[in-house]
């Protein structure tokens, strides 16, 4: 019987993507590969479920400080699960999609989307700061290939502008952890956490890091990259990239805040301000997402909205020391419920694009009469955005909510059920366009099948996994 | 000395960082993100050198390495991205 | 203690050499007479230090390390003397 | 001394690459920038970086930057007042904030000491490479994963421009007659890395130099492109097979057991060094 090594989550996505680009029957090698890193995804979510206590593992058998540790508990076993749901997904779309369009980048899509995958999986379990930075350096320099991969001006503009902004945030990233461990001699965040305590000179780390992880999640006045960013390259990488790849930078945050620094007076002021920005992420994010013609600048724009939620609860993290399960459910949710949707539409928009040829919203009349496939899956996933009842966007802002009431912030959930209603605003006009009775152009073209159905498996899972979230609060908790 | 060489790296980053945000060409933009990089990795390198013990600190040095490797790697992205750019405009 | 004599003032030599080749580059006109004086200090200078180098240590393996550094030092500044002068003639 | 003297050369090196309106004079005085700090390195006692920086750092970026320099032909345009304003503002903001840092660090041990009482565990006797190879190997793997990845995503774009080269008898004869005596020299440097100062980058980054001017006097390797193809995967696969083999025989994940560690990290270095040599030429060569 051989035992279950973290490692494994790391290397098979790796090995996957130089097999799929040395050997000619790629799209073979990477369905196998999917189903098997999916596996080990879900197996590791079982694990923390089942063992009542976080899995650590040394890598090498050096214990920190020397070496680097990798954790799996409660929280990244879930991350695991959503990066493990989404990726599977996006595959089987892409064997799909690459096989109707974009066949010179379809050679090479699949080493970037494996690398994608080892990176997130590396970052998610990671607990050495240092590694951490490695690991954002593999996924936005994934990132940024991804999104010129089209090869038009478009995009190799975006990319280019998102390259320069995430070289300058890992370098603010690189010399935030230089000023910690001058100060402090560790980069492992579990010594760092003991280290902190009764200390303020992690203040002045704190304020590179922070604007490092601002820049890579796009809050409000770094967000000029990822509308270009996101909206210009193929569906598949749009999918990924605002699903997943944004993710990690917010989830370290909450990591940092909640586990490593110590109460202090100046985070709670840090705490206001990043509030500050999420609230008026969300308020810009939503205002132009209801401004845009197009649909993929649309979704664009909602990202930059649904990432501000993560931000406007940092007084949260700061407050919630003793709800830390809670937390944790609740943002984890949310995380888990905007990938899925996110990845959906953003897939849908792919096939909508695939039959008109055009990406404005004018474009897409009348999808609920001639493909019902597409539109239920931006049905469901449109709903999980707004956080419609049953939907797992509404359980986690559910908690959100339960959770500001009972620390105190009344404000933040206002501006939170403000959002939601923002957020119909620019879901309405798509599910309006689809359900247009008087189409100008009625497309019967049609879709291929696996693209369709793994759009739609992927909005569906989105709203339905609120039916199911006991057991997955359940797994979360598990520390 | 070491202070020395700890605000000749806040300078090189401040400075980079400044000309960074300023600067509208492409390759004055990356020259800037190297130079902070340098700047960046001097810090690191001075504070290996801040120990008690006999050689200074191993693990800033490969850290370092690890850091120019992908700071190389991401500037040869960056040249082909631009070029790729200046192509596509003629 | 001779040889340490001879090596600081080997040194010494060398050094002046690297300078006076420096402030030729500066301060010479055209590009023929710069790279001239680039060069010649190049070989001169260089060759001096390398010398006083050598005089410093009786290691053997330290020897051979520093004629080889030296002998590769001359081959390229010969080459990039020519290159130089061959790319000024070409775009005069 | 020596030390204000070469700092402020730096700085002012680094000032003027940034300030000249020429991109090509800011290309040449950030070759200068980079060689300057390679010294620093070795005055801060840190040679394995120097060699690196050098080659990597100033070399080969270099080099990226003047192809860069000679393809475009973007104008400077000046930035707005404003820019200017918040730009300096930011600047200002950040060097309080690191001087402030500055007051609070104090000289302590940090994971040297530890470092140098596990050395003999780790198969290697250099604590650079005993750090990058053995006790932070997991962070090397991923660090090839990026240069790989950064290579490849480049040649996944299908730029075909073709490098600058310079067709010339004499720069032909010297190259050919130096790339042998670059690979023996960049293989010893990689062999040393296991006791002293030198390794796998090092070595790799010397040899991609050698290859570089190979492909500057406009000759091709003559080597097949699958073969080119394989040498730039090598590092990450054979790094990573071996990660997986000792999962898979029980002993963890990129865990070498005492008496193996020396021979795994013998392999890992070996295939890094061919991998991070080739890609790096490719990434000069902008294609196969």
């Amino acid at each position: 019987m051989i035992s279950f090594d973290l490692g494994y989550l790391i290397v098979l996505p790796l090995l996957a993507s130089i097999f799929s680009l040395i050997s000619p029957i790629r799209v073979y090698i990477a369905l196998a590969f999917s189903l098997l890193s999916f596996l080990l995804s879900v197996y590791s979510f079982l694990y923390t479920l089942r063992d009542n206590t976080p899995l650590y593992q040394w890598i090498g058998g050096w214990t920190p400080p020397l070496g680097i540790g990798l954790r799996l508990d409660g929280l990244s076993g879930f991350f695991l699960l959503m990066i493990g749901i989404v990726s599977l997904f996006v595959a089987l779309y892409s064997i799909s999609f690459f096989n109707v369009e974009y066949k010179r980048q379809g050679r090479f899509f699949w080493f970037f989307f494996f690398f994608l995958w080892a990176g997130l999986n590396a970052f998610f379990l990671s607990e050495d700061l240092f590694n951490l930075y490695v690991a954002l350096e593999v996924l936005s320099l994934t990132a940024v290939i991804l999104v010129a991969l089209p090869g038009y001006k478009k995009a190799i503009k975006a990319s280019l502008n998102y390259l320069f902004l995430s070289i300058l945030a890992s370098m603010f990233y690189l010399l935030g952890i230089a000023m910690l461990y001058a100060n402090y001699g560790v980069l492992s965040m579990s010594l760092l956490s003991q280290k902190l305590s009764d200390t303020q000179e992690f203040i002045y780390a704190l304020f590179p890091i922070t604007i490092a992880l601002a820049i890579k999640s796009a809050l409000l006045p770094f967000h000029f990259w990822l509308p270009p960013a996101h909206s210009s390259t193929v569906a598949p990488a749009s999918a990924l990239l605002s699903s997943l790849v944004i993710k990690p930078p917010a989830y370290l945050m909450l990591r940092l805040w909640m586990e490593v620094l110590p109460k202090d007076k100046s985070l709670e002021y840090l705490s206001i301000v990043l509030s500050i920005m999420g609230a008026l992420a969300i308020f810009i994010g939503s205002y132009y997402a209801i401004r845009q013609k197009t649909i993929k600048r649309l979704l664009a724009y909602s990202t930059v909205a649904q990432m501000g939620y993560l931000f406007l609860m940092a007084p949260i993290y700061y407050h919630g020391g003793m709800l830390k399960e809670a937390v944790f459910q609740a943002f984890a949710l949310q995380v888990f419920s905007h990938a899925l949707a996110k990845a959906s539409m953003f897939l849908s928009s792919g096939n909508a694009i695939y039959v008109a040829k055009r990406d404005e919203l004018s474009y897409m009349p009348g999808f609920a009469h001639s493909h019902p496939f597409t539109f239920f899956a931006l049905f469901f996933s449109g709903a999980t955005l707004i956080g419609l009842p049953l939907s797992a966007g509404f359980v986690a802002k559910f908690l959100f909510l339960e959770l500001s009431i009972k620390l105190g912030f009344f404000l933040h959930g206002g501006i939170m059920l403000l959002g939601s209603l923002l957020a119909s605003l620019y879901v309405y006009p798509i599910w309006k366009e689809c359900f247009s009775s008087h189409p100008t152009k009625f497309y019967d073209k049609p879709i291929p099948q696996l693209m369709e159905i793994s759009a739609f498996l992927l909005g569906f899972l989105a709203f339905s996994s609120g039916m199911i979230t006991g057991f997955l609060l359940e797994g979360i908790a598990r520390r | 000395m070491i202070w020395f060489y700890y605000i000749l790296a806040i300078l090189l980053v401040i400075i980079s960082l400044y000309h960074f945000i300023v600067a509208r060409n492409y390759v004055k933009r990356l020259i800037a993100l190297n130079i902070l990089g340098s700047g960046v990795f001097l810090f690191f390198i001075t504070t290996a050198k801040n120990t008690n013990t006999e050689s200074p600190d191993p693990v800033p040095h490969a850290l370092v390495l690890t850091g120019i490797v992908v700071a190389v790697s991401a500037t040869a992205i960056a040249v082909s991205l631009i070029l790729h750019l200046n192509k596509e405009e003629e | 203690m001779a040889f340490e004599i001879l090596s600081i003032a080997f040194m010494f030599i060398g050094a002046i050499f690297l300078l006076a080749g420096s402030i030729g580059l500066i301060r010479l006109k055209d590009t023929y007479s710069r790279l001239h004086a680039l060069t010649k200090a190049d070989v001169l200078g260089f060759g001096f230090i390398v010398l006083s180098c050598i005089l410093s240590t009786d290691l053997l393996s330290h020897w051979i390390k520093l004629l080889l550094v030296w002998l590769l030092a001359i081959s390229y500044s010969a080459l990039v003397g020519y290159a130089l002068a061959n790319r000024k003639k070409r775009y005069a | 001394m020596l030390d204000l003297a070469l700092g402020l050369m730096l700085f002012v090196s680094a000032l003027l690459s940034l300030h000249s309106k020429d991109t090509m004079k800011s290309g040449v005085f950030f070759i200068i920038f980079g060689f300057l700090s390679g010294l620093i390195w070795v005055r801060l006692e840190a040679p394995d970086v120097a060699l690196v920086e050098i080659i990597l750092g100033s070399a080969i970026t270099g080099l990226l930057i003047f192809k860069l320099v000679k393809g475009s032909k973007q104008k400077d345009l000046k930035a707005f007042t404003f820019t200017r304003l918040w730009a300096g503002f930011i600047s200002f903001l950040i060097l309080i904030f690191m001087l402030f840092h500055l007051t609070t660090i104090e000289r302590q041990d940090r994971i040297a000491s530890l470092v140098f009482e596990n050395l003999h565990k780790s198969g290697v006797d250099s604590a650079v490479n005993a750090v990058l190879l053995n006790f932070r190997g997991y962070d090397t793997l991923l660090e090839v994963g990026v240069i790989t990845l950064a290579i490849f995503g480049l040649l996944s774009l299908g730029l075909k421009r073709e490098a600058y080269y310079w067709d010339n008898p004499l720069l032909k004869g010297f190259s050919r007659l130096l790339l042998p005596f670059i690979v023996f020299f960049s293989l010893y440097i990689t062999y040393l890395g296991t006791f002293s100062v030198g390794g796998a980058f090092q070595g790799g980054a010397l040899l991609a130099g050698g290859l570089v001017i190979f492909a500057l006097a406009g000759q091709a390797l003559p080597l097949k492109a699958s073969i080119i193809y394989i040498f730039m995967m090598a590092g990450l696969g054979v790094f990573s097979l071996i990660g997986l083999l000792y999962a898979l025989l029980g002993y963890g994940f990129l865990t070498y057991p005492l008496e193996l560690s020396t021979i795994s990290i013998m392999i890992i270095e070996l295939s890094i060094w061919i991998s991070t040599a080739f890609l790096l030429y490719t990434a000069y060569r902008g294609k196969l």
